[in-house]
């Protein structure tokens, strides 16, 4: 209570500054002591800072990383090797709140390190702004590309498309021997369009023919116009970038006009729920993915088995990778013996041959993601590994 | 010491609440001639659009890109204007949305240019820029006990209130001038304006195209504070959240949008809870204000209230000083 | 001559609301217009503002064809109008509404009004003592800062009047000005007429008010179906065989009824 | 394939069309753009997920629950948003459109709260039933949805023109006041407009749901403003003219995705808004409204 009034006093500090154009900066909180330096036996407390699409139409995302990220958070603060405390903001997936996120973060709570945002649009605004405070900025589902190149202090965890599509679409080609390709993309999201064109890029260097370069837009629910025309030219394999709703729905309305075709999809098709949308129509789609939740290996059925009891559901790659990203952190933090921005920076980059849910993890020298995806495809009802 | 006190973050908020102040005005100019536009967010596109390509492509510094930016909104509204005059009310907010929902398809397909919905990063940042030519002359902000990121964040909102300061001002004068009489005599009724002799095409254009100019300015000064655009920015929901801040503050004066920006941008970041419901509450806050007070809630009779309490005040002091004396 | 009506046609959808009427008023008399409701004299007020264009016919004002004008134009060359269902602009001061009346006798555009240049400032001064005069003029000295919707009806009936002198016409359309009106404020606008008249204003006139309109008129046409039946002095007028038929026969049955 | 995309396009465009004779019949009546017809569209889509999908319900319960709740709907946006606004002094005839726009802001986001951002699926075997003329492959479905938007427009037509009810609507959308001093309950007239033209929107969510498999909050926004654009193009308030409108824009959305560049299809309907507007303000149908 006392905080909210601290705070409403200090805006309305503000907003006279507004009108009266008095001179002079509002709040006083910058003064706050740098919290942390390894506060008595060797435990490292760092407060991290994370920005999430919590609220609106891709709020399921935010939900999904925060909800790996205090999975994480819980398991790593019981060990007692580093306390880490999380400062959760919303950005509702825009630009301009996730900056304002960010700013609050850096500069009112003065944490160690930032996770997210959620998308590379917001990264694209938050991450220059970070590497100039010097604060270390990951992101945990930003895949498009030129993101760890935006700074110093900018990494990622998530393996970015031009990873991911190139080496699912490879293994898709040599299995079935596809030389015609038709793409469907939505050209009104970055996520979706950042994705088409490493695909495009990618069907180019592999020499296939582009039969039919076709778009959708957001909240659109008829694909069939845009699958009859692709129909109509057989191509061999269809390219779809598409986040996993509209994804799974596109598939289903192939399915249904007979197009039998495997689908090759980007890092936003890859969930469950396309499952869990489309049913048997789901079936030949074909992903790369860091993630992979029937992996036999005992660290990701321990995941598994403790995500879907503390949130009732099975995680998905979002969640697994912030739940990744947080391990990373720690270890950075470790590393680096002390909460201090530069030395973490530093431990950070540092990072190599980590070993998490997701497989064996590297840092390259821009900060970016060195490992190999797993490409899955989805047969009888289920995500099952492509060879 | 001064260091201390100046927190970016602070800082960067105020800036989005005068960004959105001059956006709030550039829907309550055309209002104030009773015309309904929703193309504030199409206009803000491309204002920022512009002034983003050519500071980027032709390294056209800010000042001249901000200019050319706003100068292309402008001749835009004026196009848009001439040919909407003769629809009336609920037509004219149609053909603006229409108008706006076309702007955004267009920078999402025309891909050469604005490279489609990844949007435009790298944009010259107006704060960063300043503090590097000021550093060519051998500034430094240290010397002022300031970090550089403080430096950039007190520049860019000292700027941006200068500007907003000037809109208001701007407006404020023609508001209480013939240019204001007429409009307001436009709003209230056109037919009996134009009997009085007032050419009511020349001062609707003049007004449409001045919101125009001004959500395009505010759309470069957005472009320039961000360093980075896509069209999702200047979809429909920021022409609606434009509505609502005029909606809300109030549309007969121009401190009603001025307060229903600052209050409305303000709110989510004080109550951090409201944000997951900011929509709704938008939504909400519209068909309340309709239904019980259409005219938002500042209105003249409010500020006239103010001014006589002040006023009243004042004598009450000035009488208690004299007494004393 | 002022004005010069020529073989004015006007319909509505195949409707005929004017048709082939002509009539003339000369410099500084005041005509009547009057005719049974419906008879077309409002849209005759309408067709020579230019709120709607003519069907066919010609208008001429001061030897100029101002046919096809837009109504703006037609108040910039000297002809301003009122309202029978008033028009003032309800939320605006009685004194703001005749300073919009001045509109299109000042000059000040955006940039001069902003920077409020001398010019500017003279030019608001002379509208606002101008305005206050007319104010004063119609009675309504004491009302400058009432918003004109508190106004009583009588007072915003006279407001509509100092608005429309406002823009300095040389011919005023006053379109039912003593609707409404009790016995004393309708002799108060007989008073306020003449006033008018002595300025030197030309006045043409809709009403109701026989008695009124006998007293006040120089001359007077009388429409009925859209079609000019009788034009004359009020004397000619009272003993036409036609009108007494058409209008004023009619006008007794209602009484009597 | 020509045939194929023929049939698409009809099923779209029959789809824009019972979504646009709502929007007509608000305005034709009360003179109002309704900007929450759209959310309404939306809410009728999901009651039959929910019902069909998570609830296991047969169709046309499904179905008749969609009708009764999205009329509930259009019940309240009455009271709370337009009644209001009725007959109050000073209210300008802006206010209806930006309190509807209201309605449609919280509704959208409403939604995400109780269904989800996510996309969901409408499992209803009667949506799998297909049969095949030759090569064309043709779901029942969309069948249904043509007779359905041509049998929903007839006896709008007929209603409206022959009934008495129907009378009395377009006295009230004549003149108010008139309508009322002949002894029309305008109140209630206009109540059941706005409720009439609810469900219809609320049918055409079910609809699109069996369809397209594909139910989603945004769905609302995008299907409203199409719904805005058709109702300009047919011309405002006419109900022939909302299903020729309907038709001609789900034909060219889909015949621009055969000869052109799928990436301006939704640029059409807005497109058409300003260019009709601009050129023929009455509409593709409409009467020349005279002054």
């Amino acid at each position: 209570m006392k905080v909210s009034l601290k705070k409403v006093a200090q805006f309305s500090v503000l907003s006279s500054l507004l009108v009266l154009a008095a001179c002079g900066g509002g709040g006083e909180q910058a003064t706050g002591e740098k919290e942390g330096q390894a506060a008595g036996g060797g435990v490292i407390t760092a407060d991290i800072g994370v920005i999430s699409y919590i609220s609106g139409p891709g709020a399921a995302y935010g939900e999904a990383i925060t909800s790996g990220l205090k999975l994480a958070q819980k398991e790593i603060n019981a060990k007692g090797d580093v306390e880490i405390n999380l400062l959760i903001e919303d950005s509702a997936g825009k630009q301009d709140q996730a900056l304002t996120a960010a700013q609050k973060l850096m500069n009112s709570e003065n944490v160690t390190a930032i996770i997210g945002p959620t998308l590379s649009t917001e990264m694209n605004v938050v991450g220059p702004e970070a590497d100039l405070n010097g604060v270390p900025i990951m992101g945990t589902s930003t895949t498009a590309e030129g993101i760890p190149q935006l700074g110093e202090y900018v990494f990622r965890n998530s393996i970015p498309e031009a990873l991911a599509i190139p080496a699912s679409m490879t293994k898709a080609i040599e299995k079935y021997g596809a030389k015609k390709v038709a793409i469907l993309y939505g050209n009104d999201d970055v996520f979706t369009k950042s994705g088409f064109d490493t695909m495009k890029k990618a069907a180019e260097d592999m020499d296939l023919e582009i039969l039919t370069i076709e778009t959708f837009q957001k909240g659109q629910s008829d694909y069939n116009a845009q699958l009859t025309k692709i129909k109509g030219m057989n191509p061999d394999l269809i390219l779809a970038s598409a986040l996993y709703n509209e994804g799974a729905v596109i598939m289903d309305q192939a399915r249904k006009m007979g197009i039998d075709v495997p689908f090759v999809g980007g890092n936003g098709f890859n969930s469950p729920e396309v499952i869990k949308i489309a049913g048997d129509a789901a079936n030949g789609l074909i992903v790369a993915t860091p993630w992979y939740g029937e992996k036999d290996d005992s660290k990701v059925k321990e995941f598994v088995s403790k995500f879907e009891e503390e949130y009732g559901k099975k995680p998905d790659q979002f969640a697994a990778q912030a739940y990744d990203a947080l391990y990373i952190y720690a270890e950075a933090l470790k590393n680096a013996g002390e909460a201090d921005r530069d030395a973490f920076r530093d431990a950070l980059a540092q990072v190599k041959d980590f070993n998490g849910i997701l497989g064996n993890f590297s840092f390259d020298d821009e900060g970016d993601v060195v490992m190999d995806p797993t490409v899955l495809i989805i047969e009888d009802g289920q995500f099952k590994e492509f060879n | 010491m001064l260091a201390e006190l100046i927190n970016p973050y602070y800082l960067q908020v105020a800036s989005f609440v005068l960004i959105n102040i001059i956006l709030g005005i550039s829907v309550y100019i055309p209002l104030s001639t009773g015309q309904l536009s929703l193309a504030s967010a199409g206009f803000m596109g491309m204002g920022a659009y512009t002034s983003a390509l050519l500071t980027i492509h032709f390294e056209l510094p800010i000042v001249l890109g901000i200019i050319a930016g706003t100068l292309v909104a402008g001749i835009m509204g004026v196009l848009i204007g001439i040919p909407t005059l003769r629809l009336q009310g609920v037509y004219l907010a149609i053909v603006t949305l229409g108008f706006g929902e076309v702007i955004r398809v267009l920078f999402v397909n025309w891909e050469s240019l604005t490279k489609g919905s990844v949007g435009l990063s790298g944009i010259p940042h107006m704060g960063r820029e300043i503090l590097a030519s000021l550093r060519e002359f051998g500034f430094n902000p240290q010397s002022l006990g300031l970090q550089n990121n403080q430096f950039i964040f007190l520049t860019i909102f000292f700027l941006l209130l200068v500007i907003t300061a000037f809109i208001i001002w701007f407006f404020r004068r023609q508001h209480s001038s013939r240019v204001g009489r007429a409009f307001a005599a436009i709003k209230l009724d056109e037919k009996a304006a134009e009997s009085m002799g007032i050419n009511i095409t020349y001062y609707k254009v003049l007004a449409f195209a001045q919101g125009a100019v001004i959500a395009g300015f505010a759309g470069a000064l957005y472009a320039h504070v961000l360093a980075y655009i896509s069209p999702a920015d200047f979809a429909y929901h920021r022409a609606v959240e434009i509505l609502v801040f005029t909606v809300f503050g109030g549309s007969e004066v121009i401190w009603g949008p001025v307060f229903g920006s600052l209050f409305l941008t303000l709110m989510p970041e004080v109550l951090r809870f409201i944000s997951e419901y900011r929509y709704m509450l938008y939504g909400l806050i519209i068909i309340i204000m309709m239904a019980v007070r259409p005219q938002g809630l500042i209105d003249v009779h409010l500020l006239e209230l103010l001014k006589s309490k002040t006023a009243k005040r004042r004598q009450k002091y000035g009488a208690g000083n004299q007494k004393s004396m | 001559m002022v004005l010069e009506i020529k073989k004015a046609c006007k319909n509505f959808g195949g409707l005929s609301a004017v048709s082939d009427v002509s009539f003339h008023i000369q410099k500084g008399e005041i005509f009547g217009l009057i005719g049974p409701n419906g008879a077309g004299k409002t849209t005759m007020f309408n067709l020579i503002t230019s709120m709607f264009p003519l069907t066919s016919g010609d208008i001429v004002f001061n030897g100029e064809n101002i046919s096809g004008r837009k109504p703006y134009q037609i108040t910039e060359k000297g002809i301003c109008r009122t309202f029978q269902n008033i028009r003032l602009f309800p939320k605006m001061t009685a004194l703001e509404n005749v300073m919009v009346g001045e509109h299109c006798r000042s000059h000040s555009g955006v940039l001069k009004s902003v920077f409020r240049t001398k010019s500017q400032r003279a030019e608001e001064d002379r509208i606002r003592k101008r305005a206050g005069e007319l104010l004063a003029f119609v009675g309504l000295g004491d009302y400058g800062d009432v918003a004109a919707e508190n106004l009583a009806y009588g007072q915003q009936r006279r407001l509509e009047i100092a608005r429309a002198m406002a823009s300095s016409p040389q011919l005023l359309l006053l379109d039912e000005p003593a609707a409404g009106m009790n016995e004393t404020e309708t002799s108060d606008l007989f008073q306020l007429i003449k006033k008018i008249q002595k300025q030197g204003m030309t006045v043409l006139l809709i009403e109701h008010d026989m008695p009124l309109v006998m007293k006040l008129c120089d001359r007077i046409a009388v429409l009925n179906f859209g079609k000019k039946i009788a034009e004359g002095t009020p004397s000619e007028i009272q003993n036409n065989h036609d009108v007494i038929e058409a209008y004023l026969g009619r006008e007794e049955e209602e009484l009597h009824a | 394939m020509l045939i194929e995309q023929l049939i698409n396009g009809l099923t779209l465009g029959s789809i824009y069309a019972i979504v646009a004779l709502g929007f007509t019949l608000v305005f034709g009546v009360l003179g109002i753009i309704n900007m929450a017809h759209g959310e309404i569209f939306m809410f009728g889509a999901f009651i039959g997920v929910i019902l069909t999908t998570s609830l296991q319900a047969p169709l046309w319960v499904a179905f008749m629950s969609a009708i009764v709740i999205t009329a509930m709907m259009g019940f309240l946006l009455e009271k709370f948003a337009l009644r209001p606004l009725r007959n109050k002094q000073g209210v300008s005839h802006l206010a209806p459109l930006i309190s509807t726009i209201g309605v449609s802001i919280l509704l959208e986001n409403l939604s995400h709260h109780l269904f989800g951002a996510g996309n969901h699926p409408f499992r209803a075997s009667f949506a799998q039933i297909s049969f095949e003329i030759g090569s064309v492959t043709i779901y029942l479905v969309q069948l249904v949805i043509f007779v359905i938007s041509v049998i929903l427009m007839m006896a709008l037509s007929f209603w409206l023109g022959k009934t008495k009810a129907g009378k009395a609507l377009r006295a009230t959308a004549e003149n108010l006041e008139t309508a009322s001093l002949l002894g029309v309950d305008t109140k209630r007239i206009i109540t059941m407009t706005v409720i009439i033209a609810s469900a219809m929107g609320g049918i055409a969510g079910i609809l699109v749901g069996m369809a397209f498999n594909s139910v989603t909050p945004q769905m609302g926004l995008s299907m409203g403003l199409k719904g805005l654009a058709i109702i300009i193009l047919g011309g405002m308030g006419n109900v022939k003219g909302a299903m020729a409108g309907g038709l001609i824009l789900g034909l060219a959305e889909t015949f621009i995705v055969v000869y052109g560049d799928s990436g301006y299809r939704d640029a059409i309907a807005f497109l058409a808004i300003i260019i009709i507007l601009l050129i023929r303000p009455q509409g593709l149908f409409g009467q020349k409204i005279s002054a």
